[in-house]
């Protein structure tokens, strides 16, 4: 199972907070996007952390892990 | 604890007075800090603001600040580092963030403290929006440089 | 009155936290504060240093110190400028000086917050006179870059 | 008159806070000094202040002024 978050503009655009996800051998951040996401690309500027550290779209992924997608962080 | 995320208001300076206290008593190891305070204007972009959210992504926020320390503490000679974050609803005037440097050395406090306020603007996984003069709201969408 | 001379010891947070609140009260108009303290240390050139004796020359202080934060307006699009500084008999751990500048933009407070400590120390007319751990006394000569 | 103020390690080492001198035409801060510290050159690294602004030791004076003579500054 692997647990994808999405925050800010991006959590209201999709309208979800979370998905859960069954994983498969090989899998990226991009696949576990489209998996959930079906026909809905990412956006250009959107930034993915694995396991609540920066990584990318194509950074491997397996069982168990938290990806997360988000938009620009605008904090301080 | 160097990193506090606050869910209400508070007083920078209060913050500041009892880190120092609880870090270094009476002793007399640092001789100079700098300090950075970012509140909440009432206005942006040409706008009203009337009042903000602030999203964060609890756990990595606290990891990736404490990273900031760590990274500010290896590049300078600094004793220690704080920094306060504020999320939730926001009212102008009030304080969002804090990031502070105790050093021997100034070079070395004001160094670190810009830093982190400018690591933390473009890594810390924070999100503001904000409610506009017609209740309208946004998404800020972006940072602005220096 | 942004400048102050304090011939007892302060509580810097207290002071910067009753000059924002004089100063600013509930107004929003400042979005970054950038601030510097400066600590009296118990080591100086590898000696101990138990007590030490700020002299000043009272009235050329001030209106040097005015001088100061009338530049840094001048230079930065800073709102106002705050500097404390003791005189008198001090002991370690004890704040002698605090430099603080207001903005919307927190570059102007950097920049300008160390302006003023940079300028002061170069300018300004205090003396130091260290009090060491065998009881002798020293003047220091001069400051220190950075 | 001028009055003529020492500071610091210099109101040290010449045993004295302040002189009182009368003016003469075309003085400067030298002048000042030499007639208040017969015999005595001033330091090399000697700061002179004029009415409590910054000035040289070839600085004119006349009557009623304040002049100042200090050590480099060791503030903040």
């Amino acid at each position: 199972m692997i647990t994808i978050r999405y925050f800010a503009s991006l959590r209201e655009q999709l309208g979800k907070e979370q998905d859960q996800i069954d994983s498969a051998d090989n899998m990226t951040a991009l696949d576990a996007w489209n998996r959930a996401n079906t026909g809905t690309k990412p956006p250009d500027n959107i930034l993915v952390a694995i396991n609540q550290s920066y990584a990318r779209l194509d950074s491997p992924i397996g069982s168990g892990d938290e990806v997360a997608f988000f938009p620009p962080v605008t904090g301080g | 604890m160097s990193v506090l995320i606050k869910s209400a208001a508070y007083d920078p300076w209060q913050v500041l007075a009892d880190f120092q206290q609880q870090r270094f008593g009476a002793s007399a190891a640092y001789g100079a800090t700098a300090v950075f305070t970012g509140t909440m204007r009432d206005f942006n972009e040409g706008d009203t603001v009337k009042a903000m959210t602030l999203e964060h992504y609890p756990g990595m926020t606290e990891s990736q600040l404490e990273q900031l320390i760590d990274s500010a503490k290896s590049r300078w000679d600094v004793i220690d580092c704080l920094i306060v974050h504020r999320v939730g609803a926001i009212n102008p005037a009030e304080t969002i963030v804090v990031t502070a440097a105790w050093s021997a050395h100034r070079s070395a406090a004001f160094e670190a403290c810009r830093f982190l306020i400018e690591e933390l603007k473009h890594n810390a996984p924070f999100w503001k929006k904000e409610t506009l003069g017609d209740d309208s709201e946004r998404w800020v969408s972006e940072n602005t440089p220096g």
